[in-house]
């Protein structure tokens, strides 16, 4: 089975797609079998995943590649091909389990919807096409699958399609990632015009392997460069965030499952996936192209951060804090620390699944209310969600030794502390961490502590369906650090392919201490300055954010997301627009004006032509004419119309001619 | 007495006279419709007997043939010519070839 | 197999005479008869086709009017393969697309008969004929059959195409005076030494590159052509751009390039510029359209733009020609002539079925479609996604060669063609939105979904366009041994 | 002995002929032909005179009543004294009547019906004038039969008489279309348009018993019942007699006539209606072959006038059973089913033909014939056709 | 070759084709025209081409007369009246019959005695019309199905 899947790769993510094209066609009414073939087929998908994980335990640096050729033009072929290395399989068994756990949470979260059925369709096809991505052995291929799962979230933030903000969403996520994705394609087009191919391992002339990357020399900045701005598009990183945040337009699960777990990490995913480019010719690990994804990831991560602090709805904030924490990755991988980035992705995944499907929940259990001001006291209400929410929260948080988060990113912080560069990303890390804790804290609190407002008076808790995902997802939250941990740090290990030694002692470090004491601060301010928003009665619902009454204007400018979405639409989208109708004008005034003006010149030319023929040559042209009319008008009388008289006329002739005859002998 | 082809040539020019006469004398349409396959009978009777007098008629038998040719499209003809007359008495209520003239120049 | 070619040119011609002269009802049945018949033979063709060699197969050579070299001398290579297939599947897919007039039937057939001639004529006169052939008819179904705007439009066409004609015959005829052949092949193998000398040359080049830029159409010479292809009816529309737009394209390919590769190699950037400003500028016209029909149409000046990048690029830098980006120029601009004919055909059929529900086609006469026709709403944007060029779809295979051939060889301009790319994107994300978000809009409320004859006319195209997105080695196989040749013509 | 019996009518001639040895040639040349004559004429009329009288006695049969029985045994001398009568009326010819025309067509019509007789082999070595292409000459006389119902209608100036004509000819028209077609199949067959040979191409019999005839092979049946339709349609007989249709145009063309003109009219009918079915027997049923081998002891001539004389009975019995069509239903028949289906039998022939003669073909043509009439069947919509009608009346 | 069958035969199409030509009544004229058809067959056995004659009497007889008819009887109406006769007409035909007739005579060799022949089969007509002349057989059968179309389409009863 092991060497079978192995061999087989391209079935993981064929299976649930051929699970989406099974439910397409099935009728809209068939809500029941549309279920169970998307969890069957995520079933699959994650069975599979598994059996590729574990050939990948056995030896160290496992790297199995499969290449074929896709097509042939002219006498060259194209080739593709899938890898299955540790980076693949750990996102492979991510990627499957968080899939079907929100696959059955969708279960009941959509049980009203009229549009079930094509729901789960789109969901499986989002599954097949990510498991591709990340097994993709060819940057083309890559691409593909790219792109399939950005048409993916296209749809499925469009989904409920007769919301006009849902569809003006999921334009601005379609054309947001595409701008990121045409600097991909660029770069993809440079590598392949380098290395003349386009698969990163293949036997030893794969482009990210020793022979692909000598061929590259100084273009491979040019080219990660391009590359990351794929991924800046498609993680969400300054200045392409913009679409993250509006994409919870979407169905929770999707946002779950698409704008956090997984496909938004397919930006972090692609950068390690390259890192030998990124890292080509890097003295001490620092090149020019990783500084820039540093400083993208600082800036992301705590504009972000900050954001989050002065956001109402609930979506929003776990969608800035997400951005945040994808910023967070970049850093991680920037500075190096590859492995840590990867590790924090994995346990992102969990904790922000969970706490997007624990935000659902609470949607749910609101009637649809996404606006945290107005519920509270949802704890005594949703015990479940509660528990639950609260353990992705300190995960995300960053609480120390009993939650995955906090194990990932003491990680990161130590990487990015041995930054040779600069020393100010760590620092402004530190702050990151503060400020999560705080943003947590608050929405925790908005959420689940004081009274019950507007929102929250009929709130219920959700169906078992629901609740088994968040329970099963925060289980893995809490027990993920197992593999995470500095004394056992297995996955780092793996993915880094070196032999994993275990030693207590190294769970002790100054890291620990200085995460507990940034948390504790950040929760601790939380706490205090939302003390009281967790009391207020239902009348005051809609009251005052106590930041906002501190600081009005540094909260309305981080309210309004620090305005950028207002810059652009200002300046590049007026100058994009005015750029169309400039270019319809040409078209309809210059151009045809312009050839309607030779069109003139002719005509000019054509009136002078006439009247010179009209008076000058015409004019005996015009006699002969005449003469030739009279005759032929004489000629006609000849013509009786009489059909015996031409007989009488042929007979004539033929006498006449036999007289000729005659005559000439 | 047996009769030479000169004999049968002027026998065929009778009938072809004939003809030309029912043609040209006559100002019933059908007229002249007869007149002309009787002429066209004559060219038939030409064919035959020039094939019949021939040194190697068999060889192949062309005027046969051209006599039968001849026959079928003249039977054609007929058919057409009179559809005209009859398409003609339709629209001017007359078969008199005097009053159709309306190509006249 | 010899006569199959002549066979596919006349029989439309036949049949044209058929639609004409049997009853109005059965014009559509005839036509379609007509058009399976041919089909039919070009399937024979190319099941015939010998795909590993080069050169030209089912040569049929007769002499016409030798006194000035004409001959009747017509043959297929994968190119010409390619587009003979294309016919033969846009034009029945355009007589479905909509009950017609019996005469535009006609008409149709007629240009078929000369598009299948276009692309199979190996003589320049022959070839100019069967090209001539197809604009007459492309101007009275504009002209008699066409929508709002129509004299003007069809006049518009006329004028430019007929020029840009006059201009190439010229050009051919002192090509011919100079030397005294219209023989493709020959052509092709005195091209290499430069056909003509000094201003002459430039001339005649001038001439053919006038004619056959206003056919694809090239900017600036492509103002016809949203005017035109607003104007025409639905199915004549997916036969413009399906195939007259090819006219254009095969000509490059087939004359320019090969006939006058000094000339270009001289002004290559400067036509590079051109390419790039109609994959620029096209769509961002079309962003700002508000006619469905206007809006399609400006897209196929971007996409036949990129078929000009790739060919230009090509013929601007012989010293890459042959190798890998040569092949994968060619290869792209051979499947993006494909794909777009298939792509915007269908996107015309869609934009024809809205107009048939809704009586009007502007952006913001629907809303909400998804509500009510969520079949016609997949299918479309399956249609638009493959135009701008999404993975799994027809259009990025073309794309994807045409830039990584182009890239290689001219990467600032591909570079800043990329913008392109993206502004299609726009529009048609755009358009999605517009169409089929929202809430529904009134005027919608009573649209029926895609009607079962409907469906069976989108689903073997759509379909197709899938097939060749994820495996189109089966199209590849029609030309790759011509593309290999060419290219080293090329070089 | 069989033999002699057999050829006692030939052996008969010559002897008749020997008298004149040392005449002129012309003059024997003569004599025979004149014999000819006499002899057919002597035959037919007096088969004409008791199929007359049969007729009436068997349609009485069918409407169950006796029939003419009053003169002479079983009433077997009726046509002589219906002879009698019809030559002893008075001739009356209408005032206003084209009186030459008038008179000239019914000499014509009985003289056309009298000459087809002349082409058909009654017995071995019993042809009366054997000419090359003689089922060429028994058309092309035989067309001249419509001239001469026109000229009955014309000559006439009545117009009962010119309606009838004009349904008599365009009936016969459109039906001497699949009649000619239908001897198509056999004289390709053969490869011969004399009958004599096309007699003898059936000569053969399969395993000794089965005679080869062309009625046996699929489109041979097909051919002799489109043939025998057109035959009746032909000879203006039951149910096709619109021309004549008593309770709608009086008698057609034969309004007009009396007395000895009328019977000749009466008896080119006739003579038409035994030149047709002598026709059928020659191209269709062997002739004057026996039906078996052990049989041909028996006289060839006997034969050929058994079997001429089972198609009558058929014809009367058609008579006495079937009612009149409509004239539209006899066009439309003619044109949309007989005449395809007579096309039909060509290709089935040629299929038979190149397959082989055998088996093969026979199934092979069968298969043309049963797909061509299907389809014909559904493109004409028979089943709606020839539902039971629904009268509406008062509507 | 029969003399005296052949002056008699002479006779009988002359006299036809000249009642034909000349009867007053068209009915009559058209009878006499079938009658010198008629002749004209005989004299096609007299030269032994019995194939031939009665082809034309099948076609003549059997279509092209019954058609004539048929056309005098649906334009009954217009032959009642009176009809001219144009004399100028005679004088040509005359000229004519006496222009040939002299050429016909002037021609020495044209008086030949026909040879003896083996008499014309159908079969060798048949073998002729499917082998050499092939190609205008089909034409004539194209040109037939036109013409039968045409008449039918000419005199089809308009539609109001």
């Amino acid at each position: 089975m092991n060497s079978g899947i192995i061999t087989n790769l391209w079935l993981i993510p064929a299976v649930p797609c051929a699970a989406s094209l099974a439910i397409l066609s099935l009728s809209n009414a068939r809500r029941k079998s549309a279920a169970v073939l998307a969890v069957i087929g995520q079933v699959f998908a994650l069975g599979m995943s598994i059996f590729a994980f574990l050939p990948t335990l056995q030896t160290n640096s496992f790297r199995a590649v499969q290449n074929f050729t896709w097509f042939t033009f002219g006498d060259q072929a194209l080739r593709l091909g899938f890898v299955l290395d540790p980076l693949a399989a750990a996102m492979l068994v991510m990627i499957s389990l968080v899939g079907l756990c929100i696959f059955i949470f969708s279960i009941g979260y959509m049980a009203g919807d009229k549009n079930f059925v094509r729901f789960f369709a789109y969901l499986s096809f989002f599954s097949g096409a990510m498991l591709g991505l990340v097994l993709a052995n060819s940057l083309l291929l890559l691409f593909i699958f790219w792109e399939l799962v950005g048409l993916a979230s296209y749809l499925l933030i469009g989904f409920w399609i007769e919301r006009p903000s849902a569809a003006a969403a999921a334009k601005k996520a379609f054309i947001t990632t595409r701008i990121g994705d045409m600097g991909f394609f660029l770069g993809m087009l440079w590598l392949y015009k380098r290395s003349g191919t386009l698969l990163f391992y293949d036997g030893g002339s794969g482009c990210l392997e020793s022979a692909g990357l000598a061929t590259l020399r100084a273009s491979a900045t040019f080219i990660a460069l391009l590359i990351f701005c794929g991924a800046m598009g498609k993680s969400g990183q300054f200045p392409l965030h913009v679409w993250l945040p509006d994409a919870m337009e979407g169905p929770t699960p999707v946002s779950a499952l698409i704008h956090a777990a997984t496909m938004v990490a397919a930006g972090v995913f692609l950068v390690a996936r390259v890192y030998p480019l990124f890292s080509l010719g890097g003295i001490n690990g620092v090149t020019s192209s990783l500084t820039v994804v540093v400083w993208i990831g600082v800036t992301t991560a705590l504009m972000a951060a900050l954001i989050a602090i002065a956001q109402a709805d609930i979506k929003r904030i776990l969608a800035y804090s997400t951005v945040s924490q994808l910023g967070l990755m970049m850093v991680s991988l920037g500075v190096g620390g590859v492995a840590a980035g990867i590790m924090h992705l994995l346990a992102h995944g969990f904790f922000k699944a969970l706490l997007f499907l624990g935000s659902g929940s609470v949607i749910h259990g609101c009637q649809g209310e996404h606006d945290i001001r107005k519920m509270g006291g949802l704890r005594r209400l949703m015990p479940v969600t509660f528990v639950t929410y609260a353990v992705g929260m300190m995960a995300l948080s960053g609480v120390p030794f009993f939650f995955s988060g906090a194990w990932t990113k003491e990680e990161i912080l130590r990487a990015t502390e041995h930054w040779p560069r600069s020393h100010a990303p760590y620092f402004l890390m530190l702050a990151g961490v503060v400020l999560t804790a705080l943003y947590m804290t608050r929405q925790i609190i908005y959420v689940f502590f004081g009274n019950s407002r507007v929102a929250s008076e009929r709130a219920h808790e959700s169906p078992r369906v629901m609740t088994m995902p968040l329970i099963a997802l925060a289980v893995c939250a809490i027990f993920f650090s197992v593999v995470l941990t500095p004394a056992w740090p297995w996955l780092h290990a793996y993915l880094r392919g070196e032999p994993a030694q275990f030693d207590v002692a190294r769970l002790i470090q100054p890291m620990v201490f200085v995460s507990l004491v940034l948390v504790g601060a950040g929760i601790g301010l939380g706490i205090w300055v939302y003390r009281k928003a967790g009391a207020q009665d239902r009348q005051r619902s809609a009251e005052i954010d106590p930041l906002e009454y501190a600081q009005p204007a540094l909260f309305r400018f981080l309210a309004n997301k620090m305005w950028i979405d207002e810059l652009y639409g200002r300046t590049v989208i007026t100058f994009s627009w005015a750029a169309a109708r400039l270019s319809d004008w040409m078209d309809r005034y210059f151009w045809d004006g312009l050839v309607r003006g030779f069109g003139a010149v002719g005509r000019v030319f054509a009136m002078l032509t006439t009247s010179v023929d009209e008076h000058g040559i015409n004019a005996g042209v015009d006699e002969t004419t005449a003469g030739t009319r009279g005759l032929g008008r004489l000629m006609s009388k000849a013509h009786s119309g009489q059909i015996q008289t031409y007989l009488a006329a042929l007979a004539v002739g033929m006498l006449a001619l036999l007289l000729l005859y005659a005559w000439l002998g | 007495m047996t009769p030479t082809l000169q004999i049968f040539l002027i026998v065929s020019a009778a009938l072809f006279s004939i003809g030309l006469l029912a043609a040209l004398s006559r100002r019933h349409a059908i007229f002249i419709l007869i007149g002309i396959e009787m002429m066209l009978a004559a060219a038939n009777l030409n064919f035959i007997a020039f094939w019949r007098f021939a040194p190697k008629p068999h060889q192949p038998p062309v005027g046969v043939m051209l006599a039968l040719f001849s026959i079928a499209i003249s039977a054609a003809e007929a058919a057409v010519g009179l559809a005209m007359v009859i398409v003609a008495y339709r629209h001017y209520r007359t078969t008199n070839v005097d009053q159709l003239d309306q190509l006249k120049g | 197999m010899v006569g199959l070619i002549t066979a596919i040119i006349f029989i439309p011609l036949l049949g044209a005479l058929a639609v004409w002269i049997w009853p109005q009802k059965n014009a559509r049945p005839l036509a379609l008869i007509c058009n399976v018949i041919s089909a039919a033979c070009a399937l024979a063709l190319w099941r015939n086709f010998d795909a590993t060699a080069s050169g030209l197969q089912f040569v049929e050579r007769h002499d016409w009017i030798p006194a000035i070299g004409a001959e009747y001398l017509v043959g297929v290579d994968g190119l010409s393969l390619l587009l003979v297939l294309l016919t033969s599947l846009i034009v029945p897919f355009a007589f479905l697309a909509q009950p017609m007039p019996r005469g535009s039937y006609a008409t149709v057939l007629v240009m078929q008969s000369a598009l299948y001639g276009t692309f199979t004529a190996q003589n320049f006169i022959l070839w100019f004929l069967f090209y001539e052939m197809s604009l007459i008819p492309a101007f009275l179904l504009i002209k008699i059959w066409g929508g709002e705007n129509r004299d003007r439009a069809a006049t518009k066409f006329f004028l430019y195409t007929f020029l840009g004609s006059v201009a190439m015959l010229l050009s051919f005829l002192g090509i011919y005076l100079a030397r005294g052949t219209f023989d493709f092949a020959t052509l092709a193998g005195l091209g290499k030494n430069g056909l003509l000398t000094g201003n002459l040359a430039w001339l005649a080049f001038a001439g053919v590159f006038v004619g056959l830029a206003v056919k694809v159409p090239l900017f600036p010479f492509h103002t016809w052509l949203p005017d035109a292809y607003q104007a025409a009816p639905t199915g004549v529309s997916m036969v413009l751009t399906g195939l007259l737009s090819k006219m254009g394209v095969y000509g490059f390919v087939r004359l320019l390039l090969p006939l006058f590769p000094n000339q270009i190699r001289v002004v290559g950037p400067w036509l590079l510029v051109l390419a790039v400003c109609s994959i620029v500028f096209a769509p961002l016209a079309a962003w700002a359209q508000r006619d469905l029909k206007r809006m399609v149409a400006y897209l196929s000046i971007n996409h036949l733009g990129y078929c000009m990048l790739g060919l230009f690029a090509l013929a601007a830098s012989p010293v890459v020609a042959a190798g890998v980006d040569a092949h994968a120029a060619l290869s792209g601009v051979f499947m993006q002539i494909f794909n777009h004919g298939i792509t915007a055909a269908t996107l015309f059929y869609f934009v024809g079925l809205l107009e048939q529900r809704r009586g009007l086609r502007g952006i913001d006469d629907f809303g909400g479609l998804m509500q009510r026709t969520p079949l016609l709403c997949g299918w479309m944007s399956a249609a638009m996604f493959s135009s701008l060029g999404l993975p799994g779809l027809n259009g990025f295979i073309g794309e994807f060669l045409i830039f990584k051939g182009s890239f290689a060889v001219a990467g600032p301009f591909t570079a800043i063609a990329i913008i392109g790319l993206l502004v299609t994107a726009i529009v048609f994300a755009r358009a999605m939105q517009a169409l089929f978000s929202g809430p529904l809009a009134q005027s919608c409320s009573a649209f029926p979904d895609l009607l079962r004859t409907e469906r069976l006319v989108i689903v073997p195209v759509t379909l197709l366009m899938f097939a060749i997105g994820i495996a189109p080695q089966f199209m590849f196989n029609i030309f790759n041994t011509t593309v290999v040749h060419m290219a080293r013509l090329f070089a | 002995m069989s033999k002699s019996i057999d050829q006692v009518f030939p052996n008969a001639k010559q002897w008749l002929l020997s008298w004149l040895a040392g005449s002129p040639s012309w003059a024997i040349q003569v004599v025979s032909i004149l014999t000819n004559i006499f002899a057919l004429l002597a035959v037919f009329l007096t088969l004409f005179a008791l199929i007359s009288v049969l007729e009436r006695k068997i349609l009485a049969r069918i409407q169950n009543r006796y029939g003419p029985n009053r003169v002479g045994p079983f009433g077997l001398f009726q046509p002589i004294a219906d002879g009698i009568k019809m030559l002893i009326k008075e001739d009356i010819v209408p005032a206003r009547a084209d009186k030459i025309v008038h008179f000239l067509a019914p000499v014509l019509i009985a003289a056309t019906a009298i000459l087809t007789l002349g082409v058909i082999p009654y017995g071995r070595n019993m042809t009366p004038f054997t000419i090359d292409g003689g089922i060429l000459f028994f058309f092309a006389v035989g067309s001249a039969t419509e001239l001469a119902v026109f000229m009955a209608g014309w000559g006439s100036n009545n117009k009962f008489s010119m309606l009838g004509a004009m349904r008599a000819i365009a009936q016969m028209f459109s039906y001497e279309l699949p009649l000619i077609i239908t001897v198509l199949p056999v004289v390709m067959v053969v490869g011969s348009l004399t009958p004599d040979r096309i007699v003898a191409a059936q000569a053969e019999y399969t395993f000794g018993l089965v005679p080869r005839w062309f009625v046996f092979t699929p489109w041979g049946a097909a051919a002799f019942i489109l043939f025998f339709v057109s035959g009746l349609v032909e000879s203006n007989r039951t149910p096709f007699d619109v021309p004549e249709g008593e309770s709608e145009i009086v008698a057609g063309h034969m309004t007009e006539y009396s007395g000895f003109k009328y019977a000749t009219f009466f008896m080119a009918e006739y003579i038409g209606m035994f030149a047709i079915s002598g026709l059928g027997v020659t191209l269709f049923l062997g002739g004057w072959h026996a039906p078996a081998r052990v049989l041909e002891i028996i006289p060839s001539y006997v034969w050929f006038f058994v079997k001429l004389s089972v198609l009558l009975f058929v014809y009367i019995w058609v008579r006495g059973t079937l009612p009149r069509t409509r004239i539209d239903q006899i066009m439309n028949v003619a044109w949309k089913f007989m005449l395809p289906m007579a096309f039909t039998c060509i290709i089935a022939a040629a299929v038979w033909h190149y397959a082989g003669r055998g088996l093969r073909g026979w199934l092979w043509s069968l298969l043309v014939i049963v797909i061509v009439y299907t389809a014909l069947s559904i493109l004409l919509d028979t089943r709606r056709k020839f539902a039971q009608r629904v009268y509406r009346f008062a509507e | 070759m029969n003399g005296a069958a052949f002056i008699v035969i002479s006779i009988l199409t002359l006299a036809a084709a000249l009642a034909a030509a000349t009867l007053r009544k068209l009915m009559h004229a058209a009878l006499s025209f079938a009658v010198a058809f008629v002749g004209i067959a005989a004299f096609f056995f007299l030269l032994g081409a019995e194939f031939v004659g009665l082809a034309l009497v099948f076609i003549y007889i059997g279509a092209v007369a019954v058609l004539i008819v048929f056309t005098i009887l649906l334009t009954r109406r217009d032959i009642e009246k009176d009809r001219g006769f144009n004399w100028s007409g005679v004088i040509i035909a005359v000229a004519v019959f006496c222009g040939l007739t002299w050429a016909i005579l002037k021609t020495a060799s044209l008086s030949i005695v026909a040879p003896h022949i083996r008499a014309l089969t159908v079969k060798r007509i048949g073998e002729a019309l499917m082998t050499s002349y092939v190609w205008p057989l089909q034409c004539i059968g194209l040109l037939l199905t036109a013409a039968l179309i045409g008449a039918l389409v000419l005199a089809m009863e308009e539609k109001r």
